[in-house]
């Protein structure tokens, strides 16, 4: 029991982390339908902005997380103006395409200024443990899991309560239709964009800190599984990307403790398909068919 | 109020609107009738700036509108009922209306709009609270109209409000667009039912393929043979 | 026995019921209408007959050829099978696609090869396109559309699409037909020319026809009965003449004559 | 062909880009700095030695595709590569049906000099196989540690730690120690915490063999001190890296740490001095063993050409002749199955320094 | 005119047949040089991949992000097989049992797969994909992640000419048949098709099947072509490399398809000696492509006999000229 109790706290910080990245995944695909396959490369952009800012400038690490958040933030609104806007009127695979374009691009682009070797993330927060009833619980553990659950419920509320929330629903509806409402579209993607490129700058620092290794490979495979996390708790849901990123942590975290690691990846896609097959449009998407 | 020149406009190599000019006074209800494919949303989309004409001009209240971004035309009092209603799902209804708002910043007005929109359609009251998509056609109609009501237009541009509505619901629409227009909107209304877009016309147009062919008031055109042949079926 | 008879067919969404408890029968040959307000639920209850949606409660029974099929138990392919087919309210056709091609599709329960044929083209797969070919030409002759054969769908006319979408409904063998709103967007003239249209088709095809439409012109002018839906429920039925003059569809959908 | 050619062409096929290029980069800068040397001592045999260097990006495709341009378009007297095992199988019939040889400084899979069950004639490695670490580091635990019971951790997308783990196991057991369990991974995990909760909830156990890379072995080391395990941590030369100490989370948590490894720094070896100073003063950066594998590697090749020329199937006879050859990663003979015959260091660390290197002969 | 032999089937045979020969004698004559013919083998390996994706995404309108899955299974087949068989026989005995197990596994799959919408399939596609390599890594058959090697090359111009010729024909003959007509309809609207007597599910699954048999039988030509197989090969990265060649192409346009694989195949030979400039150089090309020209190369016409010799449905000029009247 203690131990699966230990397990319980591994699978939620890691999900804590694929639910970050997957808030970003969410929040563009809400608004413009598109898979943004970049988000984990813009997750490892991130990452290394605010080690550069630590290690080079020697900032204080809160000041990092605001100048990362910053720069990836602008990074994200230049990628969206320059590679993905003029791709708003094709079809949903040319505009993948294209942010698998922009993928290689980030990868490969940091791998030649940066170089392929894993850099350490300086570990400026000590790594404080405490113990609850026997449990092993990480300072880092807590912050990340807070910082997904706070994150959420912020968007949310942006999304369902505010102006804005209201702007960017209606452009994801219909874009003409919220021009003539007087909402300035561009804007509005441009604002999404950064907010979840922001995001994912904060979870590249969370990680880098947490996880110490910064590489530019870094963002593709918890890019990928945060993408599964996404879909899994219906894409374009807020509440719906941290319900898959914690069931994806966990079912992970559950596979490798009692099962085969071996099987890990194999069983979170199987779980994956079959939620799929019993709710189509992922664990808390509306279920509509087509109205003819 | 709004006058439109030698306006043109291509979808590629398709000549869609060729030298329209059309002019809409102050305070009255002008329509523009015409077939299928014959542009009259072309024309309504490019005076909203949805789309780019190639040359020509359009002058709302004096100014220059053709550089104007479409989102900044409600703010100057031009608002536009799209074609088939394009009311937000996902929103509810109230927000839908929120949206009609979206450039106003006076939060009371707002406030007394919207009482006024709830007392004019009492359904669309009870259904305040119920996601948009949900609505019958006509409530939907109802509500495309009530939110450009809420953005407070001097000039409303419809497209085709009574498209698909059953006949009680068309007079109602009809029964609006002369309460909103005698509240002192003027109505630039594009219409297939030509029969009741000319009887609350103060002017009239025909536009086909492209071209304005005819023009004049509502009760001349009615009365015009060629217009009984082709457009009221007679 | 009638031909197609709906029976206590109920369909609910959620807590909403589109349909409630309807109950219709069709004769074979007849051209009947389907009217009442936005909302009413005549959509849905086309839904329901082709399949699209199941059946919350009732079913719904096509007697053809001394036999009597639920059609409320098939896929939408399967109902197509019996000769039943259907036109959409928005226009649904393979727009990027030729007329040809178009038809071509509804005929495609007449290719007479398999996958094997298909692909290696041998035994009766050459023959069988040729005569798919010949027969599609043969038919959008009959309906006026050949001339425009190797047009894209999409670069039709509006009044000519929604005819092709009537082509191509019956190309598939039908001999019941939905029509869901045909005339919507329709100026008079054009209206008039698609009743015609409606007319021709009907007696040449020896065709059963339902109908949605909100133009009453139409509706009036060729329905032999009419059936008036309101909040999902049958509230009236009859000749034109006694629809029109029925107060419940008065109030409900027509209003009253000004 | 054996064409008189002004220059002496030798063909490189490592993986420079993507994930893997951490491995094969350091090698391209050894063979870089060894060709400047002996470019500057005059060549061999008066001709200047040019590297014609692809990138097959850890993909056997291109590896094929490289080796056929290197053997057949650039018509180089040898090849050198690749850095990891997988090309290097890709590689081998290319080399074996064009007739030029290629040598891999650190491919340590038993299979890249076999061509079926017999050797093939055209490959050659400067590394030892990854069973004879397992045998070490079994060995090294059992009488150096006095372990009687270990735990193995490896990631599953790699045969290295599996052929590691089983070496190990089998040799740790003869010696009559207990393996308690092998736990995988794959290698795109960063967290370890489900594997390391596991392993505490197993008991007492005397050492922790962790068979991979440093860049998965560093998180590793850094995870399990902080959940409190804390007994001896050894693995193999993967474990050599600069970033080791920062990926475990500071160089405190990495004491009581050894790894087997083909050199080390600690070496008092001129030879070895010497390479550390040219090495470190042209990349900027220590050498690896990797780095040091490559230098060995070229040098070997240099020497084989110089005594044969510059006709590929003798150059491939002469390098197979190669006895007692004086290195910088020990000293080396080749058997039978084109491996060296060489000796192993085990490397001790302590808070992150190695302290203490002692050579092990098979 | 209309049938097996008609004049535009015999002039398709004699230019495949000119095409043959000619390369034949290039390779003999060493004019394509052993490295450019590994270039060939490669480019023809990815043409069938591009093609049988195709048939899936762009023809049927499925997008599928698994479809390296498929191809391995046709190379571990052609592999253990071989193992025991080095010879034509073994890959044509192994080519036979990858298409089997293709059927079989991509059958199992797609029923309840196909049932997904757009973005919903193609990441549970790409989760099949990702299950069939961490199966191959966990299987005793396969050897685990180093994979097998020692695969005997028996690659030739004439084997990859047979079934290069014979992939895209069998597509050809697909797509213009009333089976995939059925499947253009899908992709072009589901309810609609569904609504004319379509057996939409059916139709998916045969689509998806016969995409799958030839990815599979691309594997195995793909192992003995390279000596080795691992599972790392057969990742998302390789699906992602089919799927650009077919968007890249034109979706829906099997020349398309073929065409852009022979492009990116060269772009990549022409890269090779610049490795660090050669994937960000590859990125920007897609990306550049993609907002110039995002239906592809072709869009989703053909490049074919038909516009080169002026041939046309011999109905259309006839009535052109009438309309035009
Ligand atoms: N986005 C577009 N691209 C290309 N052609 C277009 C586009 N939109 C409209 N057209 C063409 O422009 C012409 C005018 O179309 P428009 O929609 O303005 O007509 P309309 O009078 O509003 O017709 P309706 O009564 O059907 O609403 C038609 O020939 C139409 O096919
Ligand atoms: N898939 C669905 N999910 C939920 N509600 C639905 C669905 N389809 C239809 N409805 C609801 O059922 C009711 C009947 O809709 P239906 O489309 O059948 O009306 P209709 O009679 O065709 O109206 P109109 O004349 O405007 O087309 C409406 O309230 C509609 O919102
Ligand atoms: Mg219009
Ligand atoms: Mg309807």
């Amino acid at each position: 029991m203690q131990q699966f109790l230990q397990q319980t706290i591994n699978g939620l910080s890691i999900g804590g982390v694929y639910a970050l990245i997957a808030l970003g995944y969410t929040m563009v695909y809400g608004i413009i339908k598109l898979i943004n396959f970049a988000h984990g490369d813009i997750f490892m952009f991130g990452a290394y902005v605010g080690m550069v800012a630590v290690m080079n400038f020697n900032m204080p690490i809160y000041l990092a997380f605001i100048i990362a958040m910053a720069v990836t933030a602008l990074f994200g609104v230049i990628i969206e103006r320059v590679a993905y806007k003029p791709l708003r009127k094709s079809t949903r695979t040319a505009a993948l395409i294209t942010a698998i374009g922009v993928s290689f691009l980030i990868q490969n682009g940091v791998l030649m200024i940066m170089g392929a070797n894993i850099y350490a993330f300086p570990q400026v927060i000590p790594n404080q443990f405490f113990t609850v009833f026997g449990l092993r619980l990480n300072m880092l553990q807590l912050v990340i899991f807070a910082t997904s659950i706070a994150l959420m419920i912020i968007l949310q509320f942006i999304v369902s309560k505010t102006k804005l929330g209201r702007a960017m629903r209606s452009v994801a509806v219909d874009k003409d239709a919220a021009a003539l409402m007087g909402v300035n579209v561009d804007n509005v993607i441009t604002i999404t964009f950064a907010i979840g490129s922001a995001l994912a700058a904060a979870a590249g620092i969370m990680v880098g800190l947490y996880y110490i290794k910064v590489f530019p490979f870094m963002g593709f495979t918890p890019g990928l599984k945060a993408f599964v996390a996404a879909v899994f708790g219906g894409i374009g849901i807020i509440p719906g990307a941290m319900i898959g990123g914690f069931a994806i942590g966990l079912i992970e975290t559950y596979v490798a403790g009692y099962g085969s690691t071996l099987y890990k990846d194999a069983v979170v896609f199987v779980i994956l398909i079959l939620i799929l097959l019993v709710k189509p449009s992922g664990l808390l998407g509306k279920n509509v068919k087509e109205k003819v | 109020m709004l006058k439109v020149e030698n306006l043109n406009v291509h979808y590629g190599v398709i000549h869609a609107l060729k030298d329209v000019s059309i002019e809409v006074e102050q305070g009255k209800i002008v329509s523009l009738i015409g077939s299928n494919g014959a542009g009259k949303t072309t024309l309504l989309r490019t005076i909203s700036g949805l789309i780019k004409p190639t040359s020509g001009s359009i002058t709302f209240e004096g100014n220059d509108i053709i550089t104007v971004a479409p989102q900044q035309l409600p703010m100057r009092g031009l608002v536009h009922v799209p074609e088939g209603r394009r009311i937000f799902s996902g929103l509810t209804v109230m927000e839908n209306l929120q949206m009609g708002a979206y450039l106003r910043k006076d939060k009371a007005g707002i406030k007394e709009d919207l009482d006024k929109v709830f007392k004019r359609f009492e359904i669309l009251y009870s259904r305040r609270n119920q996601d948009a998509s949900t609505l019958s056609g006509g409530e939907q109609q109802m509500l495309a109209i009530s939110r450009a009501l809420m953005a407070k237009p001097r000039l409303l541009l419809m497209d085709e409000p009574s498209m698909g509505l059953a006949p009680l619901l068309v007079k109602e629409i009809f029964n609006i667009i002369r309460e909103i227009n005698s509240q002192g909107t003027t109505v630039l209304l594009v219409e297939q039912n030509a029969m009741q877009a000319l009887k609350i016309a103060d002017w009239a147009y025909v536009l086909e393929t492209g071209s304005i062919v005819l023009g004049g008031t509502g009760e001349e055109l009615l009365s015009s043979p060629e217009i009984q042949k082709v457009y009221l079926g007679g | 026995m009638s031909y197609l008879s709906i029976e206590h067919l109920t369909k609910n969404f959620g807590g909403l019921s589109a349909v409630s408890n309807v109950s219709i029968s069709v004769n074979e040959g007849e051209l009947v209408g389907l009217i009442g307000p936005n909302g009413a639920g005549k959509t849905t209850l086309f839904n329901v007959l082709t399949g699209v949606y199941k059946p919350t409660q009732g079913k719904v029974i096509l007697n053809k050829d001394g036999k009597s099929i639920e059609l409320s138990k098939l896929p939408p392919y399967k109902i197509t099978h019996q000769g039943v087919a259907r036109t959409f309210q928005n226009i649904r056709l393979f727009k990027d696609l030729t007329v040809l091609d178009n038809v071509k599709i509804s005929m495609n329960q007449q290719a007479k090869y398999g996958l094997f044929g298909a692909l290696t083209r041998l035994g009766k797969f050459y023959a069988s396109e040729a005569d798919i070919e010949v027969r599609a030409h043969e038919f959008l002759k009959k309906v006026n559309l050949d001339d425009l054969a190797y047009d894209l769908a999409k670069n039709l006319p509006y009044g000519k699409q929604r005819q092709l979408e009537i082509a191509r409904a019956m190309a598939t063998g039908a001999k019941l037909l939905f029509l869901d709103e045909p005339a919507a967007g329709m100026n008079p003239q054009e209206t008039h020319a698609l009743t015609e249209f409606i007319a021709k088709i009907r007696k040449e095809m020896d065709l059963t026809i339902v109908l949605i439409e909100h133009d009453m012109s139409l509706v009036m002018n060729i329905c032999e009965r009419i059936f008036v839906l309101d909040y999902g429920k049958l509230i009236a039925s009859g000749s034109a003449e006694e629809v029109k003059n029925n107060r419940k569809v008065i109030e409900a959908y027509l209003g009253e004559e000004e | 062909g054996p064409k008189e050619a002004e220059t002496i062409k030798i063909g490189v096929n490592l993986e420079l880009t993507g994930e893997v290029s951490v491995y094969g980069t350091p090698e391209k800068l050894a063979f870089q700095l060894a060709v400047k040397e002996i470019n500057a001592k005059g060549g061999i045999d008066g001709k200047q030695v040019e590297l014609v260097v692809y990138d097959n990006a850890y993909d056997t495709a291109k590896a094929v595709e490289n080796a056929t341009k290197l053997a057949t378009v650039d018509n180089v007297v040898a090849m050198l590569g690749s850095a990891t095992s997988a090309p290097t199988l890709a590689i081998g019939p290319v080399a074996k049906q064009y007739e030029v040889l290629t040598f891999t400084p650190s491919g340590t899979n038993a299979k890249v000099t076999m061509d079926g069950t017999a050797v093939n004639p055209w490959v050659f490695r400067a590394c030892f196989i990854d069973p004879f670490q397992g045998l070490v580091l079994a060995n090294f635990a059992s009488n150096t540690l006095q372990a009687k019971k270990a735990v193995v951790m490896g990631s599953s997308s790699s045969d290295y730690a599996k052929d590691l783990a089983a070496i190990f196991g089998e040799k740790f057991a003869a010696n009559g120690g207990e393996v308690l369990t092998v736990e995988y991974y794959t290698d795109a995990d960063t967290d370890f915490s489900a594997q390391l909760t596991t392993i505490k909830g197993l008991g007492e156990f005397d050492v922790l063999f962790v068979a991979d890379y440093a860049a998965r072995a560093g998180l590793i080391i850094g995870q399990a001190r902080a959940m409190g395990i804390d007994v001896a941590i050894i693995g193999p030369d993967g474990f050599e890296s600069p970033d080791l100490n920062d990926l475990a989370g500071g160089a405190a948590n990495v004491s009581n740490v050894y790894f087997s490894t083909h050199f080390s720094t600690l070496s008092t070896d001129a030879k070895v001095q010497n390479f550390i100073t040219a090495y470190t003063a042209e990349t900027g950066e220590a050498p690896s063993a990797l780095s040091a594998l490559a230098y060995d590697a070229a040098y070997m090749l240099f020497a084989a050409i110089e005594s044969a020329g510059t006709d590929p199937v003798k150059v491939r006879d002469a390098l197979k002749a190669t006895k007692n050859f004086a290195g910088v990663t020990g000293t080396i003979s080749f058997d039978d199955l084109n491996n060296p015959i060489k000796s192993a260091v085990v490397v001790k660390l302590e808070n992150g320094v190695q302290v203490e290197a002692s050579i092990v002969n098979p | 005119m209309k049938n097996l032999f008609s004049k535009k089937n015999l002039i398709w045979l004699g230019l495949l047949i000119v095409f043959f020969f000619l390369f034949q004698f290039m390779i003999d004559v060493r004019i394509i040089t052993p490295y450019y013919r590994t270039i060939l083998y490669g480019i023809g390996i990815f043409i069938i991949l591009g093609v049988s994706l195709n048939i899936i995404i762009g023809i049927t309108g499925q997008l599928s992000l698994g479809h390296a899955g498929f191809m391995s299974i046709g190379a571990y087949s052609a592999a253990i097989v071989m193992q025991n068989m080095p010879d034509m026989t073994g890959l044509l005995l192994g080519m036979v049992v990858g298409a089997f197990v293709s059927i079989l596994v991509s059958f199992v799959v797609a029923i309840p797969t196909l049932r997904l919408k757009g973005d919903y399939l193609a990441i549970a596609t790409l989760g099949v994909g990702e299950i069939i390599r961490i199966v191959i890594l966990n299987l005793e058959i396969t050897n685990g992640a180093s994979g097998i090697s020692n695969i005997k090359n028996l690659i030739s111009w004439p084997l990859l000419f047979v079934f290069v010729v014979g992939a895209v024909v069998l597509s050809a003959n697909f797509k213009n048949s009333a089976i995939g007509r059925a499947c253009i309809s899908i992709k072009e609207d589901e309810i609609a098709s569904e609504a004319m007597g379509i057996h939409t599910t059916k139709y998916k699954v045969i689509a998806f099947i016969f995409g799958a048999v030839l990815a599979s039988v691309a594997g195995s030509l793909y192992a003995t072509t390279y000596y080795v197989v691992k599972p790392e090969t057969f990742g998302i990265a390789t699906s992602i490399n089919i799927l650009i060649i077919v968007v890249f192409g034109g979706m829906g346009s099997l020349t398309g398809s073929a065409i852009s694989a022979i492009f990116i195949g060269i772009v990549n030979m022409l890269l090779q000696s610049y490795a660090e400039v050669r994937l960000i150089t590859y990125a920007l090309v897609l990306i550049v492509v993609m907002i110039f020209r995002p239906q592809g190369l072709l869009g989703s016409k053909e490049f074919g006999l038909d516009k080169v010799l002026g041939f046309r449905p011999p109905s259309f000029k006839k009535l052109r000229k009438e309309n035009s009247k």
